[in-house]
């Protein structure tokens, strides 16, 4: 399971000329096509789709060999404004199983995802997992005044987001019953690897002083890693980074910055770094300075093919970059995850 | 009050001096576009911006602004050059030839950020608040951008400004004088270009159309001159700039480029109704009164006629007879001839209703009405007894 | 019938027929804008359908509702509106009157999401942008069959957008090439003008969710313009149209699966591709021209003598 | 037929009176005036283009309506054929407003009003002229294309039935517009600057059509700039600067006077007053 991306697939493109024609065939025998793929498609390997990252990772992890998982929203990508490319639409067509976030991270892709279902299974996972809560206090409101808008950023609490690995292995053997076994036995051990990442997290931010517990973003993706692990968040733009940032929004922030003496504030991998950057000068204006603590990964993961492009790694960036700049102490890592660190050679 | 206190805040500052500076060149530039009937090239160009924006980054590899800007440039000159071709060689109009333009360099541009999400990786990440705005995250750093950029375009109008005034009149007779008319366009539209680029990343694509388009067009309802219009579209692009700052930084989640926009509409609006002579209230007013004196000039005439066809000057008319004649009441506007002094009443029996007879002045002048142009005196006067 | 689902369940299959059926949509009232100098009316309307959908939803509280294609029919309406009583008000040329009404009302909508809808999906981009390739994943039960939403709608739109074209061929042809006439002989040129334009804004609304604001103006302006500088006759100039519509989107389809990228912008872009060579083989393209130009043209005709009338 | 016109649009005459207080049928059976013309002003944003004109055009002549520029003629026509509503007055053809008698008029309009890169033949242009007797949504059939290419012919074009309409000459073009108001078989011909910018020949074959038409008893109405030919071309003469300056057969309107008021002091005329034009 630590060489995970290694499964992400890798398509060819062949030349043009091809496509055009291979299209024209596709077209063509289309229907037999499908009574095809029909008649061998127990014996594959389950094609699962999954929008985001972190829905993929899970995925990946917990479905082992028995899945074959393809990622739509990359690294760098902004779920709220993902463009659907040609070949993800061709992905999606093929997939056995649809994963996605759910709670309208993925804007207008979720919306049609929640409406269908005839043609392939879909599992929500963020919305899954809220129907696992036994209490809805967990569940945090977007701060919008229309009733019924969840935030959709679950993954920041990692013991929250680790109720998926369930959830995930009963949709998996639910289409592959061969499969059900090994699933169940990968999603328990992901759930313990998840426990002991959760709990270096808490033991690493419970060094942040009381008073530098302010994390300060572009936008509003943290409110669940806040509430886990004891921040008060603040960020630029709303939940949804689809309207601009208003002047009034610069400013309440530079505000926030000075009133409250914060020393750093991050930058998303996923969005423009201007609007931080002009938080920035507003509070140098005010006679203060704030650092930019590094870019977190707020809403997509790293870069394929190295540590942060997995769910741990990333959380592990993440933590570990807060901590660092609010002046925390970053604890050992656990031993329940030395085996992750050493596959990306880190200790 | 308020809203001069806002503009201690240094971010209110930064934005308002930056809308300023982009408001007050696409105020110059928008007024040569608007007067050369050319204004909707500014849509062309913004939304032509796109796949210079991608492809900026894709060779500078970065975000860095400076790249992108110049791609934008590129871009945006290319889709002119194309608008330029396709009227120029073709028998396509301009307007085809900006919507073929516009739309063809957007879908490429919409290909390649599909292209750079799949390839670019995390880099990419914020490529779209170049083309949809980000007013409120100017930086001082931006504001000398601006300012370098700006005030060299308006240096190369200030320079050129013979040349771009009798082009702009006249490109056939700047042609007769020898003027370079192709180069002084293509300077005029790389200008605009310009403004554009550095436009959007304030206010997005949409409303940067507006911002080339509204200071001037307000302006133009104001001014007799060229200089008075350019300057006047300065001073309102700026005013929309700063104001439209101020407005949406007094309330949460006012978007900065939408209001600035609605402030430049406004001013529009409040041109097209208040300008003199253009000004729709004062066109209204001036419509109102042609209506009313020419209802009363056919009441004098109908009435002089009346009176030559009885072959009597002092000829009364009762009112039922005038209301016949001209087709509607006459009451009101014999009203108002009698206080000017060009009708009389005539006392009749109290039965038969109010009788007219014109008095000397107002025969005077229905003479006058008739006989426009002087010639007709003769054949008039010869006709009465 | 199965045969029939067969097919509809093919993502590529419904994927262009949607392509196609918008362009061919757009394309058909395109040729009568081009023609009547009004292309850029499609622009100005398909963003400002904006503030419909916007009003629509504040009054329904539904992403999805009927009345968005009402609200954005009638905000198409008022922009051409809008930009009529500029015109007449001989204050601003009909460009500039264009280029001030929607990027305002355009304003207005992006306000009123910033103040009402915040955190609701209900983004510009979604409306400028839009995305072909999610369309049949969103399917409606029509009798035996499952067909994708959009698909069904754009087949409404585009027979409507035929019906009007075919019953009022020559109506449209009159109004637009000499609307004086029109006017003189009691067709009312106006009218006819004004339910072009409503049919605009309708098939803007439909062709959204397809492929968003920009790429609805490309079909709607680059098929007729490209048909227009191969033929001489109006009715080989909407077939034409037609044509190209569909070829890019089987075109775009195509190219878009080989580069991997977006379908909708692979399909307007494709359009770029058959105005060059329209461009090149066209008898008004620019190579026929300079063709033309070089060989020296026939001598003046001879007029021929008149056959009947005149005074003796 | 000179006999019944009008002397110089002054109004004194009863023929006027009698013509006001009805609707411009004098009584009689068949209307005096073909065109009649009453207290027209129209406006463009509040300034009159055209000020309480009077005008009265009989039947069976051939009527030029003569002007400097921005005089207001083809004002004139578009308020004639409701293409623009006056701000006062009234329009009356062959005794009933236009709407009524629609089918009675043909109207040409300038040559350059309309965008002659239109994809379309010069055939289907002359067929245009049959839509209003077809009536909305009906298609023109057989019959309609025979009417339009004998028209074609009548006009000596019927060889250019299938060209497209860009690759005719000006001439060609003008001709094509006749034969649309031809086909239309009206009594009463508007045209709107039917000479500019045609070649001689086209120019002489425009005028050997509409003295035809003349004797055929049909009437012409045409905006007319060219001085010079007005009056070997016309036998009827309204002269227009924003007012009715005057009105009636050429031989009395055409003096230097009248031309005078209307262009001014400084217009220069050759053969005016001395030699009565041919008819």
């Amino acid at each position: 399971m630590h060489h995970s991306n290694a499964r992400v697939r890798h398509h060819v493109t062949p030349h043009p000329l091809v496509r055009v024609l291979a299209f024209v065939l596709f077209v063509t025998v289309a229907w037999s096509a499908t009574a095809q793929a029909q008649a061998d498609a127990t014996t594959q390997p389950l094609a699962v789709v999954a929008t985001t990252g972190m829905v993929a990772d899970m995925v990946i992890e917990v479905g082992g060999p028995c899945v074959d998982v393809v990622a739509l929203m990359g690294p760098g990508i902004d779920p709220h404004l993902y463009r659907a490319s040609a070949g993800d639409v061709d992905r999606l067509g093929r997939a056995d199983l649809i994963v996605y976030n759910g709670f309208n991270l993925e804007g207008q892709l979720g919306s049609v995802l929640d409406a269908v279902g005839r043609r392939t299974p879909t599992l929500a996972l963020a919305e899954a997992i809220a129907a696992t809560l036994v209490s809805e206090d967990q569940l945090l409101e977007g701060e919008d005044e229309f009733e019924g808008s969840t935030d959709p950023h679950l993954w920041g609490a990692v013991d929250l987001w680790g109720r998926g690995a369930d959830v995930v292995a009963a949709t998996i053997a639910d289409l592959r019953p061969a499969c059900a076994d090994d699933v169940r036995t990968r999603a328990s051990a992901y759930v313990a690897e998840l426990a002991a990442l959760h709990a270096w997290a808490l033991a690493s931010t419970a060094s942040v002083p009381e008073a530098e517990r302010v994390l300060i973003t572009s936008h509003d993706a943290f409110a669940y890693f806040g509430a886990a692990y004891g921040f008060d968040v603040a960020g630029i733009e709303g939940i949804s980074t689809e309207s601009e940032a208003s002047i009034a929004d610069i400013r309440e922030t530079a505000d926030l910055v000075v009133e409250a003496g914060v020393r750093a504030i991050f930058i998303e991998t996923t969005i423009s770094p201007r609007t931080i950057e002009a938080v920035q000068a507003a509070v140098r204006d005010r006679g203060t300075e704030v650092a930019i603590g590094g870019a977190l990964f707020g809403d997509a993961m790293g870069e394929a093919g190295t540590a942060e492009g997995t769910f741990v790694g990333m959380v592990r960036h993440n933590v570990v970059t807060v901590v660092t700049a609010l002046g925390g102490q970053v604890a050992p890592w656990p031993d329940a995850l030395s085996g992750w660190a050493e596959a990306w050679n880190l200790r | 009050m308020e809203l001069l206190a806002l503009f201690s805040d240094f971010t209110v500052r930064t934005v308002a001096i930056g809308a300023a500076l982009v408001g007050a060149v696409a105020g110059v530039l928008g007024s040569f576009a608007l007067l050369r009937q050319q204004i909707l090239l500014g849509d062309t160009l913004s939304h032509a911006a796109l796949p210079g924006i991608c492809l900026g980054f894709l060779i500078a590899g970065s975000r860095r602004l400076e790249p992108i800007l110049a791609g934008a440039l590129v871009s945006g000159a290319l889709a002119a050059l194309l608008v330029l071709l396709l009227t120029r060689t073709t028998r396509i109009k301009t307007d085809a030839a900006l919507g073929v333009s516009l739309s063809l360099f957007f879908a490429f541009g919409t290909v390649l950020l599909t292209y750079l999400q799949r390839h670019a990786g995390a880099a990419q990440a914020g490529l779209d608040a170049f083309l949809f705005g980000q007013a409120a995250a100017l930086v001082p750093r931006d504001l000398v951008v601006l300012a370098v950029v700006g005030g060299a375009s308006l240096l190369v109008v200030v320079l050129g400004w013979k040349e771009l005034k009798v082009t702009t009149f006249d490109a056939d007779f700047a042609r007769s004088l020898g003027r370079p008319v192709v180069l002084i366009e293509f300077v005029l539209t790389v200008l605009i270009a310009l403004a554009v680029v550095i436009g959007l990343q304030l206010v997005g694509v949409i409303l940067m159309v507006a911002l080339v388009i509204a200071p001037a067009a307000a302006a133009r309802q104001w001014a007799r001159r060229l200089e008075g219009m350019v300057v006047l579209a300065a001073v309102f692009g700026a005013a929309s700039g700063v104001v439209g700052a101020l407005v949406s930084a007094s309330y949460r989640g006012l978007s900065t480029g939408p209001v600035i926009v609605l402030v430049a509409s406004a001013f529009v609006v409040v041109s097209l109704l208040l300008a003199p002579e253009r000004g729709v209230a004062w066109q209204l007013m001036h419509a109102l009164a042609q209506r009313r004196s020419l209802r009363a000039h056919r009441v004098l005439v109908d009435l002089y006629r009346l009176a030559q066809d009885h072959d009597d000057l002092d000829y009364a008319s009762e009112q039922g007879m005038l209301d016949a004649y001209f087709g509607g009441p006459t009451g009101h506007v014999l009203r108002r001839l009698e206080r000017r002094g060009l009708v009389s009443r005539a006392q009749h029996m109290p039965e038969e209703g109010t009788h007219w007879i014109l008095t000397g002045d107002g025969r005077r002048q229905a003479r006058e009405l008739l006989t426009p142009f002087g010639e007709r005196d003769a054949a008039v006067d010869g006709a009465t007894p | 019938m199965t045969g029939l689902q067969g097919w509809l369940d093919q993502p590529g299959v419904t994927i262009v027929l949607v392509g196609a059926l918008v362009g061919v949509a757009a394309s058909l009232l395109g040729a009568f804008l081009v023609l009547r100098r009004e292309s850029m009316l499609s622009d100005a309307i398909s963003h400002s359908v904006l503030i419909g959908i916007v009003l629509a939803y504040l009054l329904t509280g539904a992403l999805d509702s009927p009345l968005h294609v009402v609200g954005a029919a009638l905000a198409g309406l008022l922009t051409v509106w809008l930009t009529d009583v500029l015109v007449r008000s001989r204050r601003v040329k009909s460009d500039a009157a264009i280029g001030l009404v929607f990027p305002a009302l355009f304003a207005v909508a992006v306000l009123l999401i910033n103040v009402y809808a915040r955190d609701v999906h209900l983004d510009t981009d979604a409306v400028l942008l839009g995305e072909i390739g999610f369309a049949w994943l969103d399917v409606v039960r029509v009798g035996p069959l499952e067909v994708a939403r959009s698909l069904l709608t754009m087949l409404v739109i585009t027979l409507v957008n035929l019906a009007f074209v075919v019953f009022l061929y020559k109506e449209l042809k009159l109004a637009t090439f000499d609307a004086m006439l029109a006017t003189a002989l009691g067709f009312r040129p106006g009218l006819v003008g004004y339910a072009l334009l409503a049919l605009v804004s309708v098939t803007a609304v439909g062709a959204f969710d397809a492929v968003g604001a920009i790429l609805f103006v490309a079909f709607v302006i680059v098929p007729p313009t490209a048909a227009y500088l191969v033929t001489d006759r109006l009715w080989r100039m909407l077939v034409l149209g037609c044509l190209v519509a569909v070829g890019s989107s089987v075109g775009g389809y195509a190219l878009a699966l080989s580069f991997d990228v977006s379908i909708g912008g692979a399909m307007a872009s494709t359009t770029g591709v058959f105005l060059l060579l329209a461009l090149i083989v066209g008898k008004h393209g620019i190579v026929a021209r300079a063709l033309r130009r070089r060989t020296p043209g026939p001598p003046p005709s001879i007029l021929r003598e008149r056959e009947t009338g005149g005074a003796p | 037929m000179a006999g019944r016109a009008l002397g110089m649009g002054g109004g004194m005459e009863p023929a006027v009176i009698g013509a006001r207080q009805a609707d411009g049928t004098n009584g009689s059976h068949e209307p005096a005036f073909a065109l009649h013309v009453e207290d027209l002003t129209a406006t463009y944003s509040g300034d009159a283009v055209l000020w309480d004109v009077d005008l009265n055009v009989p039947p069976g002549v051939l009527a030029a309506i003569v002007g400097p520029n921005g005089a207001g003629k083809s004002t004139l026509l578009k308020c004639v054929i409701g293409a623009m509503r006056p701000a006062a007055g009234h329009v009356y053809v062959f005794g009933h407003p236009y709407r009524r008698q629609r089918h009675r008029v043909a109207y040409v309009p300038q040559r350059t009003s309309v965008d002659w890169d239109f994809p379309t033949t010069a055939l289907d242009v002359v067929t245009m002229g049959l839509y209003g007797r077809l009536g909305w949504f009906r298609v023109p059939r057989r019959r309609e294309t025979d009417e339009a290419l004998q028209a074609l012919a009548l006009v000596g074009m019927d060889a250019y039935a299938e060209r497209q309409i860009s690759q005719l000459s000006g001439g060609q073009q003008q001709r094509v517009f006749l034969a649309r108001a031809l086909v239309q078989d009206a009594d009463l011909y508007l045209m709107d600057e039917p000479f500019a910018g045609v070649d001689a020949t086209t120019e002489r074959a425009i005028v050997d059509l509409l003295k035809d038409l003349r004797a055929r008893g049909k009437t012409v109405v045409a905006v007319h700039h060219d001085l010079q030919t007005v009056a070997t071309y016309f036998d009827w003469l309204a002269l227009l600067n924003v007012r009715l300056i005057a009105q009636g057969p050429v031989t009395e309107v055409y003096t230097p006077e009248h031309l005078r008021a209307a262009y001014g002091p400084r217009v220069v005329l050759l053969g005016v007053g001395g030699h009565a034009p041919q008819p």
